[in-house]
């Protein structure tokens, strides 16, 4: 099972992209930071109890899948968009949602372009081997409207091509477009339009087959969610395990039932998750929050109580 | 030609045919695709007999020694070796090539090695001779032929005639019981021929049995029991030198012979 | 335009905007590199996320490669320079090493043997040479040993762990060629052959778990593990270059062999293997690497990607590899083959020690362009995810600091490769030319 | 050929399988398709268990069902209902074009530099040097993304032309703009236009055929045999009299005259491109994509082309030069006559096996987002169906059957020029 | 060397020496970059002379022949051939070049066309004979050398000594009025001398001018009318051939002579 090969490891080997502003990206040493790879991280904390534990395995649009699916990596945390095909036909299983997204389009201001209907003609650019490129056909061919796609490899190449006006609008996620516009020399020259065109959950998945492991990375990312409900966080945690009259903070932290042990792991395994990188809003507001360079607001991703959709299953 | 003949004496006494066979052929026949190279052989030689032979371009000289040594196929008759008949069991054309030494007309000596290593890989490895062994042996010979002083060279650095020398020696590194010569001199320059048939004479004086394709009549007339004539693939006449030479039976052998001398 | 963008005060910006800023100072708002980037991650560029404090590996072994290609590439120089080079590297990586008790006596022992060889070198170099040959003075051993046991220091110097497990596969070929030494005299050469293939194999795949488990326990040696992920630059496409031409040879061979037998089963599967090869873009043998070859291996097999690209790359260089072999060949003259045979030399022996020897040779000017040829095609593998120069641009580029940088990354890379490819094309025209001259 | 004979009729031994000639090659023969087959099975075996546990028997259906993507360069027509397998047919054209396209650029620059590297003249022959060994020593790869970023980073966007002071401008009295998403040049318009015929139907492979293209290619090719006809004349008169007439103005008057004649009936004009909306429209446009692969896999594979012809020219010995010379032939029949006929047999085997090469590496057209096989079978394709198995075998077999077509080529013509030697 | 010599006696009776000139050599010097390969040299060749050049290796043989048609250019001093002289001018080269047939080591034949081609390429393309008489005046000169049945072969297809019969053959069909032949001989293997050396003494029998580089002293003494000797880019002594070899005046001959004969 996975779980024992992975503690027999003593590494979780864990997917990410290439290279995605703020999602995930290696500094010069080689360590990798995130809001994806925080996933990763909390899932390592949570199984071998060292955050660091990690091994990134850095993917391509392309190989990520195959990736997954040839046991080379136990968890594949990479923007990647929950579909029924995915999860019926590619035999993955998706554990959650850890950002809802959705496609929007970027263009930049002089162009005078308020609608994404308007962008007859325009050339955009998209990340290939991704839903985009099939959304983008849909949405096009439903406002029978004609387009030039320039597929593109990497986030960084497609960036290239848009600020240099080698394409008039650049698609992918929302947060996507949100993360690079921020890197832009003048963010405001630019407009993300008002169009989602679809509906992008985005969340980490395993493979088909194996419901422990599948279990442990879904309840490790629920935590993370319900930690932000209850306000655990990364600092006061520590109070909080002293007992709380929350029952429910208390399975979480695993100082009331055997959460834990149902999963076949320890009592603190949620504990340790949340200290490694925080809860879900710590994570959230360090990596891509309103006041990191990428910027972009909670929006669907609030818990639902602040009018989010973020929700996490009961812990009981 | 002259100058090929050296003015030592040849010791004519050992030149006593004995009466064991070392090469037994036996209706030989051998084709290439479909055309017929060798044509019903015969021949048998004696140890320690020293055979010259000789023919036109393309009459099958060069195959027949080949035969010998099994480096072509002969597919009628049967050639014996030392007892030993060549068939398709390969331990059986093992045995014969390590009695039997060759030297070619382009030497062929391993030009990445030195002329010792040349002369002691095949006592090394098919012997399996110990390499000090092979070594004092291969000075030996290389003494033999003269040139113990280049032992350390590559054969590139080597005139012809000193090349050809290291062949003859590495050939008998193997202590053959049967030496084959294929026109041992024609890629020499003339200065370069004489060294080259004193050492082999030497050798005849030794008394070992040795087949010789040549055109150096000199030395045929000097050392050889029996000089074979052959033409389009058969044997066409064979005799004693003297009588070879002055009274040749054929008129195909007469033909030849005086294109040549 | 190039020479004033290039020279440019940007060395110590730590981001894309303090170097426009660096440069709007100096009243250059357009043009002008930003070379900080290099300055922070050259060294990533060179070696990936190899941990810096063991990055002194990957280095020594690049040292000693050099070292142990010496006596194939350049037969000039002697026996006792190539072993004072290999003293003299390895001298040299001892100081990178913090000191501990065994490390001080080591430099002791390698200084000495330094100033030992040194003395020698000068000493020989005196002397008459052909006086010590007739003297039979005693030669050192011939370096290609240090060549052989290179190819298992090498894997072990990189990945790390213990050093049993490349003792235990050298074993391996220690175990085949006892078995054939000593079957040799009562089965035959042939028999006794595929024996030591089987000996060797037994030992690979059933013993050497536990030989090495037991030697662990006993003598617990071995260097911090480092995950082949963790290679990226230029030391994953030498790694790759080097590791595949290395591997491929042997296999080139034997398909050059197979390629030239007049067996027609064997020819025409050493046809079909090098012509299917040589006819694929090397971009999808990739492919195969990153997304089916662990579905032709036996269920739950996991070899990790870079051994996948290895494996592909391998395949890939052997078949070119069989070609220039079987170029080498054919330049050998027939005598070579007659005499050898008519030695008494059965195929084997003639090939190891009469064949091979000289058409490798001739080859090495083909093996080097092979090996140019690929280490350039490693930059492929960016376009399957690994960190090779090319994908780790895309990598330093997703890092916001450097969001929006390229001429200077791409600049760098491409200087990196045209030092090494120059200096190895350089270095094969030179021995073309030697050969061509040797040859008259 | 006559039977062999055994004169001892030996009876058959098992060593013997090992120690004869005879049995000993089939032995080995049998061992190695015992070995082959082996292999070949548990791989089988391996990928069908796998695949089995993967829940993804093989199967090519896909291939019928509709791709759902864009492609945005096609020679065929195309739109995102097709099917996959219409979408790897555009993809294995324009693998095709841009595989055409480079071989004649690379030859044309290839063959210039490397005659101008064997120049006396110093600079010249130093400046080919340099850019011989610049193109040789840096990956492809490099050079495919770093000539993509040079276009993008370089030229003008589309929207630099609006405006009524806009900073960039068109060339050639507005007919040809130069944008770094490509390059619009005019294109030739027929006004009596004869239309086209469309082939196969509605199957994989339909395409249009221009019948306006047909008539002027057929009418150039006949002007190119009837100016062959003249040369044979020339020929014919040289080999009765020896004085050669001059006949090059019939023969390009021939070649061109009905060819323009051709175009005029047509009513041939110019469509230019215009800026309109977010792009130039009218007239032919090549991708940014497509010129930054043709351009870098041209003067990549130039650079080894270069050497080949140097290595070619140099490697007909001066001796062939000083006969010729001494002969009294000038030097520009020295070249004609000698030899360039033997330069031709040394350069053109490896010539070809460059532009194998070319065609290979043009499947790093997926780097610059150029979709050729790579990117829509294996790329897109493959992603989104997951039939990696597939899709890569069904890849690999094109380009193999590409690359053999292309050895087949060269294999006849090194037979059939092979020079004669005993 | 015994066997290069031919039974023939040639008629001497024209090698009385015509008073026209043929070549004229004055104050020459030649250099490559600073090395000073001609000296001085002064030669004149009259119609029907033939001289044959010797000299150790190096001395600036072949480069004298190769200024004669300007294969290489000298610098100072003058060459005038057949009443030309030859300067930059390219016409004067052109109209040298068609007068003076020239025969090489290595034959030089072009390998990509058949002996017949070999032959009528010169003839059509500088001469604009028509085809039909270049192929009858070839066969006419195959038939002289002896092997009209290559005709259709390829050069590669020829023996050593064939093809440099077809490298002669190929000179004089050009109907050159002056042959130069640089070590004709010297790439050949023995018996293949012979048969190159009967076609240049029926060259010499018909009185066409010859300039011969060559070792072949028999052949020097049979047929030249003057022997000239070169050493170090100098002519050091010029002498009717029997005296030549009979009583060199300088000591450089005495010592090459008593090296090569
Ligand atoms: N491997 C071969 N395949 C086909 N024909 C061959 C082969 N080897 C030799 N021959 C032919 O067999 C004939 C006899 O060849 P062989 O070499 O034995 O002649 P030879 O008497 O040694 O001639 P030479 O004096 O020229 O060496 C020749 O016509 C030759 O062309
Ligand atoms: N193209 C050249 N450039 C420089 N030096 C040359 C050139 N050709 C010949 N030489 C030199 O000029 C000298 C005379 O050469 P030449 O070929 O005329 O000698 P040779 O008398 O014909 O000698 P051989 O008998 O070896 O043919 C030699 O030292 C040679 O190295
Ligand atoms: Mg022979
Ligand atoms: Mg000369």
């Amino acid at each position: 099972a996975t779980l024992d090969d992975v503690k027999a490891r003593g590494t979780l080997n864990c997917g990410v992209s290439t290279g995605l502003p703020g999602f995930s990206s290696a500094d010069e040493s080689g360590h990798w930071e995130g809001f994806d790879v925080a996933v990763c991280r909390a899932v390592a904390a949570a199984v071998l109890g060292d955050p660091e534990a990690v091994e990134f395995v850095p993917t391509t649009g392309k190989t990520r899948f195959t990736a997954l699916a040839s046991g080379e990596i136990d968890l594949l945390a990479r923007n990647t968009t929950w579909t029924l095909s995915r999860d019926v036909d590619l035999k993955f299983e998706f554990v959650g949602v850890n950002y809802y997204d959705g496609q929007g389009f970027l263009v930049p201001k002089e162009l005078g372009v308020t609608s994404a209907k308007e962008l007859d003609g325009a050339t955009v650019c998209i990340q290939t081997g991704t839903t985009t490129e099939l959304n983008l056909a849909d949405f096009f061919r439903a406002n029978n409207i004609s387009y030039e796609p320039v597929p593109i490899e990497t986030n960084t190449e497609a960036r290239q091509q848009y600020i240099a006006g080698a394409c008039d609008a650049y698609t992918t996620d929302a947060s996507g477009l949100a993360a690079s516009r921020a890197t832009f020399e003048d963010p405001t020259a630019h407009v993300i339009l008002p169009e989602i065109i679809s509906k992008e959950p985005l969340g980490p998945l395993v493979r088909h087959g194996d419901n422990a492991w599948g279990d442990i990375a879904r309840w490790t990312l629920n935590a993370l969610i319900a930690a932000e409900e209850y306000g655990i966080t990364s600092t006061n945690i520590d109070e909080m395990l002293a007992g709380t009259d929350n029952p429910e903070i208390n399975r979480i932290l695993g100082t009331e039932g055997n959460l834990g042990e149902m999963l076949g792991l320890d009592a603190d395994w949620a504990v340790r998750a949340i200290k490694a990188g925080g809860n879900y809003g710590e994570i959230f507001a360090k990596n891509i929050g309103e006041d990191t360079t990428i910027g972009l607001a909670r929006g669907l991703n609030a818990q639902w109580k602040d009018g989010g959709i973020l929700y996490s299953m009961p812990f009981r | 030609m002259a100058q090929t003949q050296t003015d030592r004496e040849i010791d004519r006494s050992h030149m006593h045919v004995s009466d064991q066979v070392a090469i037994e052929i036996t209706d030989m026949n051998k084709w290439f695709g479909s055309f017929h190279v060798l044509r019903d052989i015969n021949l048998t030689v004696y140890e320690g007999e020293r055979i010259v032979i000789c023919g036109p371009s393309g009459s099958g000289k060069s195959t027949l020694i080949r035969c010998i040594n099994r480096l072509e196929e002969h597919q009628t008759g049967s050639i014996v070796v030392d007892g030993i008949e060549l068939t398709s069991d390969l331990k059986n054309v093992d045995k014969v090539r390590s009695e039997v030494g060759m030297v070619f007309q382009h030497f062929n000596l391993f030009p990445h090695l030195t002329v010792l290593e040349n002369l002691t890989l095949a006592p090394i490895w098919v012997r399996k001779v110990p390499r000090k062994e092979a070594e004092e042996t291969a000075m030996h010979f290389l003494e033999k032929v003269k040139i113990p002083e280049q032992a350390r060279k590559f054969p590139g650095q080597l005139s012809g005639g000193q090349q050809q020398r290291v062949a003859i020696a590495r050939s008998l590194c193997m202590k053959p019981r049967i030496m084959l010569f294929d026109e041992p001199t024609s890629a020499l320059d003339p200065e370069m021929i004489k060294e080259v048939l004193d050492t082999m004479i030497e050798l005849a004086e030794e008394g070992m049995t040795m087949l010789c394709v040549t055109h150096e009549m000199g030395f045929a007339e000097k050392v050889a029991n029996r000089v074979i004539f052959m033409d389009a693939g058969q044997i066409v006449e064979q005799n004693e030198p003297t009588e070879f030479f002055n009274n040749p039976q054929s008129e195909r052998t007469k033909l030849f012979l005086s294109q040549i001398l | 335009m190039l020479l004033p963008w290039s020279i440019s005060p940007t060395w110590g910006a730590k981001s894309l905007n303090e170097c426009r800023e660096i440069l709007g100072a100096t009243g250059r708002e357009h043009g002008g590199a930003c070379w900080g980037v290099i300055n922070e991650r050259w060294s990533q560029i060179l070696y990936g996320f190899y941990p810096e404090e063991l990055r002194w590996r990957p280095t020594l072994t690049f040292f000693l490669l050099f070292v142990a290609m010496i006596p194939i590439l350049f037969n000039m120089i002697s026996r006792r320079m190539n072993w004072l080079l290999l003293v003299l590297v390895l001298f040299g990586a001892s100081f990178a090493v913090e000191n501990s008790a065994l490390m001080v006596v080591v430099k002791i022992v390698l200084g000495l043997s330094l100033a030992y060889l040194a003395y020698t070198v000068v000493k020989t170099d005196r002397d008459d040479r052909a006086e010590q040959i007739k003297e039979g003075a005693k030669r050192l051993p011939n370096p290609l040993y240090f060549t052989a046991i290179y190819v298992f220091l090498m894997p072990w110097l990189l990945w790390g762990g213990s050093i049993w497990s490349p003792v235990a596969a050298a074993l391996g070929f220690l175990v085949g060629w006892l078995a054939f030494r000593l079957l040799a005299p009562i089965a035959g050469n042939l028999a006794s052959l595929i024996l030591a293939v089987i000996a060797a194999g037994v030992w690979w795949l059933l013993l050497i778990g536990p030989f090495t488990g037991l030697m662990n326990g006993l003598a617990p040696i071995g260097l911090i593990p480092v995950e082949s992920r963790l290679f990226g630059g230029m030391l994953l496409s030498l790694t790759i270059g080097v590791v595949a031409i290395a591997a491929s040879l042997p296999l080139g061979i034997v398909l050059a062999l197979g390629r030239k037998s007049d067996l027609l089963i064997v020819k025409w599967l050493s046809v079909g293997f090098i012509e299917f090869i040589r006819g694929v873009p090397l971009i999808t043998l990739l492919f195969v690497a990153s997304m089916l070859l662990n579905i032709f291996m036996p269920p739950g097999t996991d070899f990790d990607i870079i051994l996948r690209v290895i494996i592909m790359a391998t395949l890939f260089a052997s078949a070119y590899m069989a070609e220039v072999v079987r170029g080498g060949l054919a330049a050998l003259p027939t005598g070579q083959y007659e005499a050898a045979d008519a030695l008494g030399l059965d195929y084997w022996k003639a090939q190891r020690l009469v064949i091979m020897p000289q058409a490798l040779k001739i080859s090495i000017p083909g093996i080097v362009s092979t090996f140019i040829g690929l280490f350039k095609d490693t930059t492929l593998v960016s376009i399957i995810g690994l960190l090779d120069p090319i994908g780790l641009s895309s990598t330093i580029r997703a890092d916001l600091a450097w969001n929006g940088i390229v001429w200077e990354l791409y600049g760098f890379i491409a200087l990196l490769f045209f030092i090494f490819t120059f200096l190895m094309s350089r270095y094969s025209m030179y021995l073309e030319r030697r050969l061509r001259t040797d040859h008259s | 050929m006559t039977t062999m004979t055994d004169p001892h009729r030996e009876s058959f031994r098992l060593s013997m399988l090992l120690y004869d000639s005879r049995y000993r090659s089939m032995t080995i023969q049998i061992v190695a398709l015992i070995g082959f087959l082996t292999l070949i099975g548990w791989l089988f075996n391996n990928t069908a268990q796998n695949l089995a546990d993967l829940g993804k028997e093989p199967s090519f259906r896909f291939l019928g069902e509709a791709a759902g993507y864009d492609i945005n360069q096609m020679l065929v027509e195309y739109n995102n209902q097709d099917t996959h397998l219409r979408a790897a047919f555009v993809g294995v054209l324009n693998t095709l074009l841009v595989a055409v396209l480079g071989c004649l650029a690379a030859t044309i620059v290839g063959v210039l530099i490397g005659v101008l590297r064997l120049s006396n003249n110093w600079i010249v022959s130093r400046l080919m040097t340099i850019y011989v060994e610049m193109f040789r020593n840096v990956p492809v790869l490099l050079w495919i993304v770093f000539t993509m970023a040079v276009l993008i980073e370089t030229l003008p966007a589309p929207r630099d032309f609006r405006g009524d002071d806009p900073s960039a401008t068109m060339y050639l009295w507005d007919t040809v703009a130069f944008t770094n998403r490509g390059f619009y040049i005019p294109e030739p318009l027929f006004t009596r236009s004869l239309g086209d015929i469309h082939l196969f139907g509605d199957a994989m492979l339909r395409f249009n055929l221009s019948l306006d293209l047909i008539a002027i290619a057929s009418t150039l090719l006949a002007g190119i045999l009837i100016s062959g006809l003249f040369k044979k004349r020339a020929d014919r008169v040289q080999e009765a009299t020896g004085l050669r007439p001059k006949t090059w103005y019939w023969r390009l008057g021939v070649v061109f005259l009905p060819t323009i004649a051709v175009l005029m009936i047509l009513g041939l004009n110019w469509g230019h491109p215009e800026l309109k909306g977010f792009n130039f429209q009218g007239g032919t446009y090549m991708r940014n994509s497509l010129i930054a692969l043709w351009l870098a896999l041209s003067l990549y594979t130039a650079a080894f082309i270069a050497e080949i012809v140097r290595g070619g020219i140099l490697a007909i010995s001066k001796g062939q030069t000083e006969a010729a010379a001494a002969l009294g032939l000038r030097n520009r029949r020295i070249m004609s006559l000698v030899i360039l006929p033997q330069a031709l047999r040394v350069i053109i085997p490896p010539l070809i096996s460059q532009y194998l090469n070319l065609t290979k590496n043009s499947s790093l057209a997926i780097a610059v987002g150029y979709m050729d096989l790579t990117g829509t079978l294996m790329g897109i394709t493959a992603n989104q169906t997951g039939r990696e198995l597939e899709t890569v075998l069904i890849g690999m077999l094109i380009y193999l059957t590409i690359s053999l077509a292309i050895s087949a080529v060269m294999n006849a013509y090194n037979n059939r020029v092979k020079l004669r030697e005993r």
